[in-house]
């Protein structure tokens, strides 16, 4: 019995001791995951997650800190991809209803602005032209849609409207008619339907 | 000349013994053609108002240049070509503008365009037309000859000039501006021009009949064309269902063969098997030989022009006419005439249906282009473009809604039958699951959407529109993820903005309050001098210097970091990541010059 | 009003329904031959098999919330039904239907979401899972051959007395199981080559298993399915590549084995006209949701089945093997497809190698 | 010869240890949603099985029964079997990269296993010498991997499938493998019959 136990505790601390000296001699630093999450995020800097701006988001998805839902913008493609990267399972978008909104730009008034500034400061992307006094304008190019100079301006001269559809940028619609669906026809094939989604004002 | 035998005889055993190859699938369709080609093309009445798009090209839209009021003339240009890869635009009437703006454009999503609205006087006045060479119409003994020796003279840089100028675009449905192509062509030393004569989709018949009536044009156009790439080669393949525009270009082509040896052009005829007139597919045919992926004709040294586009370069070079025309077919059972027509560009549909004849109660379905790969329009107010080819416009029986669509059970009566060999019922599953990696893993974009897939499917599932929705999707994405690349560095760059102003404020505020300090030192030092001690008070400046200058390099080096840790997306790419990107980047280089069909 | 629907406009004739349909009536030579052979109870069985695939079709559709008309038209429940009508042995009692039928039904195809997303084929499942779970049912409730009823004065039932039976379990007075029931042809060479208790010269001679090309009896089932088959291939409804490379592999190895132990070996005829090969090859294995879609892959699908076929007959516990060989295919069917894609235009030939190593 | 023919055909087929024996369960279920992770873990479980058959039975013969300790099997064959795949998986990932993206991962997961003890343990049961408990474990795993990267495969199909709300994922995965099962039944009675 003792005999036994002793033998096994050698034998333990044989394989131990190998093991213990493979750590050392085989070290391997481990990737940065944080760059992979940082390059699945939709970088509009939003805030919408809680954290400030997208890459202290992928820190926190890379420490486990935050689930991988907290992304509107990105939507359930980022949800799918960053469970595909990290190997987790896909979850439901933490808020159903802003990631239902299309993308969109924010345009400023002209008549009411007032050069404050304000929203000059508050854009994470400085895609805000303009100087004190002066009249701003954003760069509609550069804008993704954070909202985050919306709340600052004192006069509310900031408004959010969806991106213009233009032929270059239009995505063909996924087919909706099948069997189960039946109720897609009138839906699908009237022009009326595609007209409407695609003309927005 | 000696003639030992007959052109047509020869012409004819060189047809029996060409070896043709063929392509996989495909599938036989009923032409439907008779409908419209045995009237010959008519002229549609001038309309009252012409409305025309701006953008008619693959490629960026061209630039107006002309304003509110302006009187324009037949043939004036009325936008310029605003990049390498884009075409002028030119009034097809006189007249005055009376509006530029956007207006329902002939497409499948039914958005708007920009628009040029020209209220015509109908004088239908010329601007001066400046022709390459002089058409005499006279009956010269020896025509060909001449003209084969005017077309000598000329430049290759000047007829693609004058093609440019005019404006011409490939008419076979791709768009891509010609003399662009053209341009490529040569650089890449193609060898060989095959003219695409097969018109395979049922119901068009523009072609057929533009060969028939006006074989002259084509003829004289593919030589312009061979002469401004130099290629060796020419070969014309033409569906073996129209053999009237067959003899006619071959009476046509007899004649220049025969007087002139290296103004050799073969007419082949090939099988009517749909899909035969897709550019990759006549390839195919024709030479036996692939495209690669994601490539072009030219990268096997091949050019590919349709005939309608010839037609067009014989108009700009013979007579100094841009392109502001074109033959449209006009056809299906709810037309009363069925009939080839040529209309100036910018004619709403409108106008030529009820010139044709609409029948009202009938129609069900109006579709540009052909059954297989046109869209239905989103209006009839739209208006006629270089891309209209053809108007079909069905009744109830004809071309019917297809009943909901079932599930896949996986016949694979699509793969059979595709051209391109791809596997459409994996492509489907996978854009249904909107899994678009996997679809590209598929080879998604090696499709040519000739909707055989679709049309052999017997569950109805609109395979095509899947594929494209998958398509516009995967592009969507990338549009998505470079707006994010910028909107990243924006956002770097903003923070190491602030993050510079911040420290340039602490900076000034340190700096202020040493010098306070030193102030303050200096009169103490100056009150203790007074007071009479002496003692040194070097070093406390010293040292302080020596922290400034420390900390002016460790600000140096922390700059120097945070420049090197500056991350793009593209920095942390894994290999496969990586040679998507590649691809994509290469298909849209590439992209543009598609199929022509 | 116009309509705004992505090319191609133009519809053929064919639909999953007429398809499904058609293929179900090339099947009647094989059923008619079947019950001429095999008496009425294939007839009652089809009957019983169609009416609990439609009930448990609809059933399932129902509590699905998907339109139970629409499903129900496409007929595929139908020729699930008539397959295992006829596969099941003639004299099966009624709850043996009708357990197969759920389970081809229900589990194998409405809980993978109904017509073309099952993994497996519906009445294989059914079939195996029967063979498993009764195997004395499943193997003695098998009327004796019409050619071999006068031979052993063996009794047959009329069309009342079968369902009766099937029902209800009732024989007619006098008549017991036994007396109307024997063994399959390919049963009894089974048993004999594994007892080794007969050769293939001494079953000849004893003439109850061997008829002029395969099995007693079933050889005229098979040249009926088989001339269906031919039919549906001349029509295009299926391709060659599975039922030819199926059969010619089954033939090939039949000869190449057989060629060794003539004793313990039937020939490559009784092995291609017994059993059910060509049900399987022609209307089983071709069932398009389970099978391989992609050239290649269908080749090496049919291929495998036949292969499979022979091991399982010749070494394995179970005298006929389609079922499983068709089970054991369609687990292989999704590798299959991924691994054969045909080299797309343009694409060089290696290019799909070149992709996995890097 | 026809012994270890036997021995391959008994563990891959006839006696397939996830569908026939239900052992390794686990990631049989787990690691099967797609068909890149399944081929790695199918690998993994090769290397794993093989290695540990290898050294289970080395350590039983010269440690085990010369100190008379054999009580202390299972314990003991958990510990060397763990002992071996983290040193391998250590080397392979200093070593070999390319080879641990491939492999890397699951190595850790399939220690604890029950199919890897099990193969080792069945090894000692039926007594089979040095090669033969190789060959067993090899089987045992290539019908593991086979099995895996089939069901991997039907499973990427299964995702996409119309399948009822309830049945979504694991059930439907564990109806699939059930009838997987059912399929490999055919094989019964084929090793006697080779026999």
């Amino acid at each position: 019995m003792l005999f036994g136990i002793l033998a096994f505790i050698a034998l333990a601390s044989v394989f131990g001791l190998v093991l213990g000296y493979a750590a050392i001699a085989f070290k391997v630093e481990s990737s940065p995951v944080v760059e992979q999450i940082d390059a699945l995020l939709p970088q509009t800097q939003c805030g919408q997650c809680s954290f400030a701006g997208c890459h202290p988001y992928a820190e926190a998805i890379a420490a486990g800190e935050a689930p991988i839902n907290l992304c509107p913008p990105g939507g359930e493609n980022l949800i799918q991809s960053l469970a595909d990267l990290l190997d987790v399972e896909v979850l439901p978008m933490d808020d159903e209803e802003d990631s239902l909104q299309g993308p969109t730009v924010a345009i400023i008034i002209e008549e009411t602005c007032i050069g404050c500034t304000l929203c000059i400061q508050a854009c994470p992307v400085d895609a805000i032209l303009g100087a004190a006094k002066q009249m701003h304008t954003v760069i509609e190019s550069e804008c993704t849609g954070c909202e985050l100079c919306v709340a600052p301006c004192p006069v509310d001269c900031i408004e959010m409207i969806p991106v213009k559809q233009t032929v270059k940028n239009w995505r063909w619609p996924e087919p909706q008619y099948n069997a189960n669906n039946k109720e897609a026809e009138s839906i699908f094939t009237t022009l009326d339907h595609v007209l409407a989604e695609n003309i927005r004002p | 000349m000696s003639q030992p035998l007959p052109a047509s005889i020869t012409r004819t055993i060189k047809d029996t013994l060409r070896h043709l190859w063929s392509f996989p699938g495909g599938i036989k369709l009923s032409g439907h053609k008779s409908l419209s080609n045995h009237q010959p093309i008519s002229t549609a009445k001038i309309a009252k108002q012409l409305i025309i798009p701006l953008s008619q090209h693959i490629g960026h839209a061209s630039e107006p240049i002309v304003k509110v009021g302006d009187k324009v003339l037949k043939g004036q240009i009325l936008g310029y070509a605003s990049g390498p890869v884009s075409a002028p635009v030119h009034a097809s009437g006189s007249g005055t503008v009376v509006a530029i703006e956007e207006h329902l454009i002939p497409h499948p999503s039914g958005l708007s365009a920009l628009c040029v609205f020209i209220d015509t006087d109908g004088y239908e006045q010329w601007i001066e037309c400046s022709p390459l060479i002089s058409d005499s119409s006279s009956t010269d003994d020896n025509q060909e000859a001449v003209t084969h020796r005017s077309i000598a003279t000329l430049s290759s840089h000047q007829i693609n000039q004058q093609i440019a100028n005019a404006g011409v675009v490939g008419l076979g449905g791709a768009l891509y501006p010609s003399a662009a192509k053209l341009n490529t062509a040569e650089k890449m030393h193609a060898d060989t021009l095959i003219i695409n004569a097969a018109e395979c989709e049922p119901y068009i018949t523009c072609d057929d009949v533009l060969m028939r009536q006006r074989p002259e044009e084509v003829i004289l156009g593919i030589l312009l064309l061979k002469k401004v790439i130099g290629a060796k080669k020419c070969l014309i393949g033409i569906e073996n269902n129209k053999p009237e525009a067959y003899q006619a270009l071959l009476n046509t082509i007899s004649g220049y063969n025969n007087s002139h040896t290296d103004a050799q052009i073969e007419i082949v005829q090939v099988p009517t098997l749909y899909p035969a007139g897709g550019e990759k597919q006549l390839i195919q045919v024709l030479t036996g030989r692939e495209v690669p992926s994601q490539g072009l004709p030219m990268d096997i040294g091949i050019i590919c022009h349709n005939v309608a586009t010839a037609a067009a370069v014989y108009h700009a070079v013979y007579r100094g006419e841009p392109l502001i025309s074109r033959i449209v077919t006009i056809t299906g059972s709810a037309i009363k005439q069925p009939q080839n027509m040529e209309v100036p560009l910018g004619t709403p549909i409108r106008d030529i249906l009820n010139q044709a004849g609409l029948d009202e109660n009938k129609v069900e379905k109006i579709i540009m282009g052909g059954p297989m790969m046109g869209f239905s329009l989103p209006s009839i107010d739209t208006p006629v473009t270089k891309a209209t080819n053809c108007i079909l416009v069905s009744e109830k029986s004809e071309l019917a809604t297809p009943p909901p669509a079932m599930p896949c059970i996986r016949c694979a009566r699509c793969s059979d039958s595709c051209p391109m060999s791809l596997l459409p019922q994996q492509m489907y599953w996978y854009a249904k699951a909107r899994d678009l990696e996997k679809v590209q893993d598929y080879n998604i974009f090696d499709c040519i959407e000739c909707g055989c897939c679709s049309y052999v499917c017997p569950s109805n599932i609109p395979l095509v529109q899947y594929f494209r929705y998958a398509k516009t999707e995967i592009w969507d994405d990338e549009r998505e993820r470079n707006k994010a690349n910028i909107a990243r560095d924006r956002h770097e760059f903003r923070k190491e903005r602030l993050e510079k102003a911040k420290q340039a404020k602490a900076e000034a505020a340190r700096l202020r309050k040493e010098k306070l300090a030193k102030k303050k030192a200096l009169d103490a030092e100056q009150a203790k001098e007074k007071e009479g001690l002496s003692q040194s008070n070097d070093n406390p400046a010293k040292s302080s210097s020596a922290d400034l200058i420390q900390e002016a390099i460790a600000r140096a080096k922390a700059k120097k970091a945070q420049q090197q840790s500056q991350k793009k997306n593209t920095d942390n790419l894994s290999e496969a990541q990586q040679k998507k990107i590649d691809e994509v980047n290469e298909r849209r280089r590439k992209k543009a010059d598609s199929e022509e069909i | 009003m116009f309509l705004a629907q992505s090319s191609p406009f133009l519809k053929p004739e064919l639909s999953v329904s007429k398809m499904m349909l058609v293929v179900t009536m090339l099947m009647i030579p094989g059923v008619l031959t079947a019950i001429y052979v095999f008496g009425y109870g294939v007839l009652v069985n089809i009957i019983l098999a169609i009416i609990f695939a439609l009930t448990f079709e609809a059933i399932t559709l129902y509590l699905r919330r998907r339109p139970i008309a629409v499903y129900l038209k496409d007929k595929s429940a139908l020729l699930t039904a008539v397959i295992i009508g006829v596969a099941l042995p003639p004299l099966a009692p009624w709850w043996l239907t009708f357990v197969g039928l759920f389970f081809a039904i229900v589990i194998a195809k409405q809980l993978y979401g109904g017509l073309g997303y099952n993994t497996f084929n519906p009445a294989m499942v059914a079939y195996a899972i029967l063979l498993i779970s009764f195997p004395a049912e499943m193997t003695t409730y098998w009327q004796t051959p019409a050619m071999l009823a006068s031979q052993f004065e063996g009794q047959t039932l009329s069309l009342l007395e079968t369902i009766n039976f099937q029902l209800f379990a009732q024989l007619p007075a006098g008549m017991t199981i036994d007396a109307l029931t024997s063994a399959t042809p390919l049963d009894i060479v089974r048993t004999a080559v594994l007892n080794g208790s007969a050769t293939i010269d001494e079953i000849h001679a004893e003439g109850n298993a061997f008829g002029m090309l395969g099995g007693i009896g079933t050889e005229w089932v098979n040249l009926a399915f088989l001339a269906g088959g031919l039919f549906m291939m001349r029509k295009g409804l299926i391709s060659w590549h599975i039922p030819i490379s199926l059969l010619a592999t089954l033939g090939f190895l039949s000869l190449l084995f057989g060629s060794f132990e003539l004793d313990s070996n039937p020939s490559p005829l009784f092995h291609l006209f017994s059993g059910a090969t060509m049900l399987g090859a022609f209307f089983i294995a071709t069932d398009p949701v389970t099978a391989s879609t992609t050239p290649r892959g269908r080749v090496i699908y049919g291929a495998g089945i036949g292969a499979l076929i022979y091991i399982i007959r010749t070494w394995g516990g179970y005298p006929d093997a389609i079922a499983f060989a068709v089970l054991l295919m369609n687990m292989c069917a999704p590798l299959l497809d991924y691994y054969t894609q045909p080299r797309v235009y343009g694409h060089k030939a290696d290019e799909r190698d070149d992709e996995e190593a890097s | 010869m026809s012994e270890y023919f036997l021995i391959l055909i008994s563990t891959i087929f006839v006696n397939n240890f996830v569908l026939v024996k239900f052992l390794g369960l686990c990631p049989f279920m787990g690691s099967s949603r797609k068909l890149e992770v399944a081929t790695g873990m199918a690998l993994a479980t090769t290397f794993v099985l093989t290695l540990s058959s290898a050294s289970s039975y080395l350590v039983n013969q010269y440690i085990l029964i010369p100190l008379d300790i054999e009580y202390l099997r299972t314990i003991a064959f958990i510990m060397v079997i763990a002992a071996v795949v983290n040193f391998t998986e250590m080397v392979v990932h200093k070593t070999s990269p390319m080879l641990y993206q491939v492999l890397g991962m699951f190595l850790p997961l399939i220690t604890t296993n029950c199919a890897v003890l099990g193969v080792a343990l069945l090894n000692v049961q039926t007594g089979y010498g040095f090669f033969e408990s190789i060959l067993f474990g090899f089987g045992a795993a290539v019908g593991f991997s086979f099995v895996m990267i089939l069901f991997a495969s039907i499973r990427e199909r299964l995702a996409v499938a119309d399948v009822p709300e309830i049945f979504q994922g694991a059930p439907i995965g564990l109806i699939t493998a059930g009838l997987m099962s059912i399929a490999f039944l055919g094989f019964s009675g084929l090793d006697k019959g080779l026999n």
